[in-house]
């Protein structure tokens, strides 16, 4: 894929995934609470409660859990979009007081901007994000080249410029990975992205983001409610409980690397799944 | 309207307002015949278009004079506005400390001040320019703030989680998000500087459609006077077709109802 | 009891005693009439709102009565003067002592300015050839009422004109002593127009020949206790609006008093009357100076028909 | 701000409002002496309290009146308003007909029709009110209509979806929708009625604080004719308190920055 | 459910799903087109293309198709929200020209009113459709105590009055389904209802579903990316092509029926699925 290869930066870190070695984690959650406001803290309804994890330089961990548990409350933790009410969160080893940089982000509404066409709204984070902010004047038709090659990749050539209610659902929600992934962030979020497409179409998105990861080792976090996606993509899967969100379960996935596609067809992956869904399964009945 | 193509409806919108004014027109017409009104009271369209013709070189020296004196006044009140706006849509302090203000300010009778812009000013274009933009600047400010606040937190999201500073936030989300608010705020600013002007005009000015105004009506000229206020609204027509262009460009995105 | 709907020609302040007083004293009752009295805003919208039908009578310039007259000599309503107040127009052309203007022919070249229907202003032409100057070579400044004074002071103009009841007063209130005032009455300089008289349309005046008599009647009676006790009137007035200055508006009644209704003319011609041979100058004047539609008739403006007797009319004896 | 809790912010943002009045005052006043302002031009805010303080009965009075008859014409406003701005947004016929009409009467100085209004509903509030009435329709009328044209199909489709007439779409999307603009329409039109009032009053009245105005202005008493209007800037500060105050009960949902 | 049994409604129709003789079909597409304006139209460029079908009173249909391949639009042209460029669409036997009464339709997006609290959201049809609109005074308390119980039943107990933007996604979809059902419309329009769903919430609905129209035979057009959901809950499913959309494959689905959940894990149910997969990925290649 040429634009997954034009992507790789000079300053992607270097660790594999898999080392877990006494590296400093590149996100550590350490007993976080959050309530979306202060009434609802005093009446202790908390949207997670006591989340603790660590997440490795490069890794990629996926987090499934039941509608409503606090999956994307987390992933605005992650982002300091939201402080914790208590807790800490910590991000390349510092303290997250307020939104990250260099942060890619696709949340669970597509959220394109009405105003920009599919080709302005990718292009977007280069307007803000160094260091493509102070180049975008000089190099406007080499990132404009590379938006319509990531949009090329995701099956959207030809609706560049179109607006995003003349989008499909599941075009819209294409785009907005477009969105997340063109500025190659050190830290990805995918907030169920691929709940709107087809299997076929989520499939292919599968091995984008898989060769894009494979290439450039980035730090993702995936939401989603189809655990043959987190098997196939993450090291690591989290389960989370009923709401309140609490981390009930951590497994990591140690299939080899690189996966294919028919990976998904061979025994110990179902195995995978079938071991996750059972333990889903079980939890819920509490 | 089923039946129409939407060409046909377009043709049907382009000529609406024309055979409106002509029913007003008509109607008004008919009015002053049948009640027989006065001229001096409410002149008939007929009398006005007569003095309109009569007085068509002296008409256009103090419309051009009144156009482009509210045109600055505006342009300013554009600036202003959509600056204040912004602080008070992005804070809520100055949102809380200078909104009650505003609105007491705007409460009062530019007229009154008047007479202060010309003892500072002098009598000319100032006053009128002036007055011109103090009218027109608050609907401006009003729309753009409530346009921000009420900008919806996700899509805020969007650019903050990129790292965006809040003066990106503002110009990428904000201001596009407001645009709906800011053209129709403009609709009415740029009606409230026509008034602002020839109000000025009309208490210290020797030339201007608002003295025109004035010195017609101490002469019992309504006709004349009438006229006046037929080529201010006329002006005021002109820059809404130019806002209504504008609009369909910028905001289409918002009307595609 | 008959409704009279009353139009003044400005604010309640000095001059409108001669009306108030007689309304605080039943005057108007004691003629079985039943008078309200508003507030104005000018001559000219005595005119139309009387000849509009929205008041019945009202208080206005002579020159603004057949201005109207001038042009719109089809109007089936139109005002009728029955009664003459202000005997001499209150305008004036004034200055500053140290503008060295003395006289009207100083006044060539200079910067004068008023509101554009102040009847100075518009009356200026009658002046300027009464007194040999060109009308066209000025040019005027034109503001609102309440600038008149103040740009005079800050030496904006060199002169104004206006009402000296109301230009002398608002000189002195922005600091100006009464002798550091030039004041060119009109009068005085050759324009021999009328003021303000009682005006009455048409229709009321066919409908209620009576009521306008007794009106007429018990004014002349409250005009006569003004001119007597020109205290009383101004407690009369300050009994409808409070925030008036009682001093000021002592001063401004006997300005207008001395100066336009107890005028030399004035006690020549009787008090509520006029000359038919003067009239018929100021109409032509009028006509002229106004650039009228029309010419003026001047037995169509006026009418001496619903006077009072003279033992009743003659207040200023 | 970082380290205040809300309830802090929210006592900071009462007091704001106040704090910067203070300011506000206490530089006009530094001003006036500095510069030696004299009452003509623009008093003191000393000698205005002095005159509110000495004629309180007066200018009460006159308040009241203009106080009500500003809420009668801007009750006029917001029904003519809501209704026309609802035909025009939710016909895009009636908009092309009507708002380039809309826009250039309004244009025109409302002080020009209070004569006509006069001759037509005699001296007293009706002109008042109808002035009020006219000059702030508009606003209201532009903001319905354009929260209206710019209602997101898709929320309309729920409705239409259901087979709903367009009475039910119209008042259970459109104007809900509606409504931050209603509100931001409300703070600018209210300032007009009272403008309107104003004028009205200057013009034809022998009560209210239009006529305070002139009546102080030729009586030479400027602090008076000001502390009318600081009595209108206050009575337009509540009102603007108290659409607030229904802003934040209608349109929280929008509020949620 | 005690939901579902409060819902029999008097005028549903009774015709069961899997008589195919020749009455006259519920819905009926007569080589439909669609082009979103004018202008796309004259350059050709349809959303849909020449779509035929006929579903029977009370026929549950699915319909599966790549990401932008105008399932959405069929919907639009179901229900009336869009009128055909070419082509008849008719429903009940009659043309349809505008939205009609009596649908109940969950959108993609939730499209929830953001000024009403869930509950509220889920009460507006009852202010809309007749019977209920005209009833809605006296019998309000009954009304809402049915709109509790459906809430109930999705699993959005306690969030009544909560504003839309205070769910999550998932439950912000839920929501939307409830909204959808609570007027019992003859006809039922979902469009990846489940789509924002873990798998367990996700099964549990499909039997919420499978209940209601058990209980009532209304007619359902379900939209769907999952292939298991279609053939567990659908009588036909359809499948269309790539865009501009095209219907490929109109399969019966003749399991027998009540069907429950333990079927999708039968053989017969496993090779549906499966045929139809195969099928869909076979004509992807073109
Ligand atoms: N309002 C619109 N204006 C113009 N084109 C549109 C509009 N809505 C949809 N389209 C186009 O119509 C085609 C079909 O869209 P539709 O929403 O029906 O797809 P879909 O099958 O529902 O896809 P998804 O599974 O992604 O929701 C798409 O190519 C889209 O670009
Ligand atoms: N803005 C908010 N204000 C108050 N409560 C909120 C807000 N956003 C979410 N919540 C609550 O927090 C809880 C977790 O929500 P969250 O969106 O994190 O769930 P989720 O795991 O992403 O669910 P889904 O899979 O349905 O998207 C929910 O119960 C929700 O009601
Ligand atoms: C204080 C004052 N203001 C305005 C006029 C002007 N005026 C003279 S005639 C006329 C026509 C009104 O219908 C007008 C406005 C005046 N004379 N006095
Ligand atoms: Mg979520
Ligand atoms: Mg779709």
């Amino acid at each position: 894929m040429s634009a997954t290869s034009a992507m790789l930066r000079a300053g992607a870190p270097a660790a594999t995934a898999t080392s877990t070695v006494a590296t400093t984690p590149f996100v550590e959650f350490n007993r976080v609470w959050l309530a979306y406001n202060d009434e609802l803290a005093h009446r202790g309804e908390f949207a997670v409660e006591d989340v603790s994890l660590r997440v490795e330089p490069g890794e990629f961990i996926a987090i499934v859990g039941p509608s409503g548990c606090g999956k994307s409350t987390f992933m605005k933790l992650a982002t300091g979009l939201r402080p914790a009410t208590r807790g800490v969160v910590k991000v390349a080893g510092e303290k997250v007081t307020g939104p990250l940089q260099q942060v890619g982000m696709a949340f669970q509404a597509p959220t394109l901007l009405p105003w920009r066409t599919t080709l302005d709204n990718v292009m977007l984070p280069l307007e803000i994000v160094e260091p493509y902010r102070s180049t975008l004047r000089a190099r406007r038709d080499e990132y404009v080249a590379r938006a319509r090659e990531l949009l090329r990749t995701v099956g959207l050539a030809g609706y560049e410029d179109k607006y995003p209610w003349q989008l499909s659902g599941g075009m819209q929600q294409r785009a907005s990975i477009c969105r997340a992934l063109i500025h190659q962030p050190r830290m990805l979020l995918l907030d169920e992205p691929f709940g709107a497409l087809d299997a076929f179409t989520r499939e292919e998105l599968w091995c984008v983001l898989r060769d894009l990861w494979q290439a450039q080792r980035f730090n993702v976090i995936l939401v989603t409610h189809d655990l043959r996606e987190a098997v196939f993509l993450a090291d690591t899967v989290y389960v989370m409980s009923q709401r309140p969100g609490r981390i009930l379960l951590r497994k990591e996935i140690d299939l080899p690397r690189p996966r294919d596609l028919d990976l998904t067809y061979t025994e110990p992956f179902a195995e995978l799944v079938h071991a996750l869904r059972e333990k889903i399964g079980h939890v819920r009945q509490h | 309207m089923m039946t129409m193509t939407s060409a046909q409806q377009r043709r049907v919108q382009r000529v609406a307002p024309w055979i409106l004014l002509g029913a007003v027109l008509v109607l008004w017409q008919g009015a002053c015949l049948v009640f027989d009104v006065s001229d001096f009271i409410l002149p008939s369209p007929a009398s006005i278009a007569t003095a309109l013709f009569q007085y068509w070189d002296v008409i256009g020296g103090h419309a051009w004079r009144t156009f482009w004196t509210t045109m600055a006044g505006f342009a300013l009140a554009i600036g202003v506005g959509v600056v204040l706006g912004l602080v008070m849509g992005s804070s809520r302090l100055a949102y809380a400390a200078g909104y009650p203000l505003m609105t007491a300010f705007n409460a009062l009778p530019k007229a009154a001040f008047v007479p202060i812009l010309v003892v500072w000013f002098g009598l000319g274009v100032g006053p009128a320019i002036l007055t011109a933009f103090l009218i027109s600047f608050f609907p401006i400010m009003v729309n753009i703030a409530t346009g921000l606040a009420t900008l919806e937190p996700e899509l805020e999201d969007v650019l903050r989680v990129l790292g965006a500073k809040r003066r990106d936030v503002l110009f990428k989300v904000g201001l596009p998000r407001a645009m709906p608010f800011f053209f129709a705020s403009l609709k009415v600013a740029i009606t409230l500087a026509f008034v602002g002007t020839t109000v000025s005009e009309m208490n210290a000015a020797n030339e201007g459609v608002g003295y025109l105004l004035v010195s017609a009506g101490s002469a019992m000229k309504m006709p004349l006077a009438f006229a006046g206020l037929v080529v201010i609204a006329v002006m005021a027509m002109l820059m809404y077709e130019l806002f209504a262009v504008l609009e369909k460009r910028m905001t289409g995105w918002a009307h595609r109802g | 009891q008959t409704k009279v709907r009353f139009q003044l020609d400005w604010r309640f302040e000095g001059p409108s005693a001669l009306f108030l007083l007689g309304e605080q004293k039943g005057y108007y009752k004691a003629e079985k009439l039943d008078v309200s009295i508003d507030a104005g805003n000018g001559s000219g919208n005595v005119v139309n709102r009387v000849a509009s039908g929205t008041y019945d009578m009202g208080f206005a310039d002579m020159a603004s009565v057949m201005e109207f007259y001038g042009n719109n000599p089809d109007a089936k309503n139109k005002p009728v003067a029955v009664m003459m107040v202000y005997n001499n127009t209150p305008a004036a052309v004034l200055a500053l002592k140290k503008s060295a203007i003395r006289a009207p022919r100083d006044l060539a070249g200079k910067r004068l300015g008023a509101p554009v229907f102040d009847a100075g202003r518009r009356a200026f032409p009658i002046f300027a050839k009464a007194n040999g100057l060109q009308a066209a070579a000025f040019n005027w400044q034109a503001m609102d009422p309440t600038l008149r004074e103040t740009m005079l002071v800050r030496g904006d103009l060199d002169a104004i004109t206006g009402f000296t009841f109301t230009s002398i007063l608002n000189l002195n209130a922005r600091g100006v002593k009464d002798e550091d005032i030039v004041v060119l009455p009109y009068p005085q300089y050759g324009v021999k127009m009328y003021g303000n008289a009682v005006v009455v349309s048409e229709d009321f005046l066919k409908k209620n020949p009576e009521a306008v008599r007794g009106f007429l009647r018990a004014f002349a009676k409250s005009a006569r206790d003004v001119i007597a006790h020109p205290e009383e009137g101004v407690k009369a007035i300050k009994a409808r609006d409070g925030i008036i200055d009682e001093k000021l508006e002592l001063k401004r009644l006997k300005i207008a008093l001395d100066g336009v209704v107890k005028s030399p003319d004035a006690r020549a011609e009787g008090f509520g009357r006029i000359s038919k041979p003067r009239l018929s100058l100021m109409a032509s004047q009028v006509a002229d100076a106004f650039a009228t539609k029309g010419r003026i008739n001047p037995d169509a403006v006026w009418t001496d028909a619903y006077l009072p007797g003279a033992a009743e009319l003659d207040v200023l004896r």
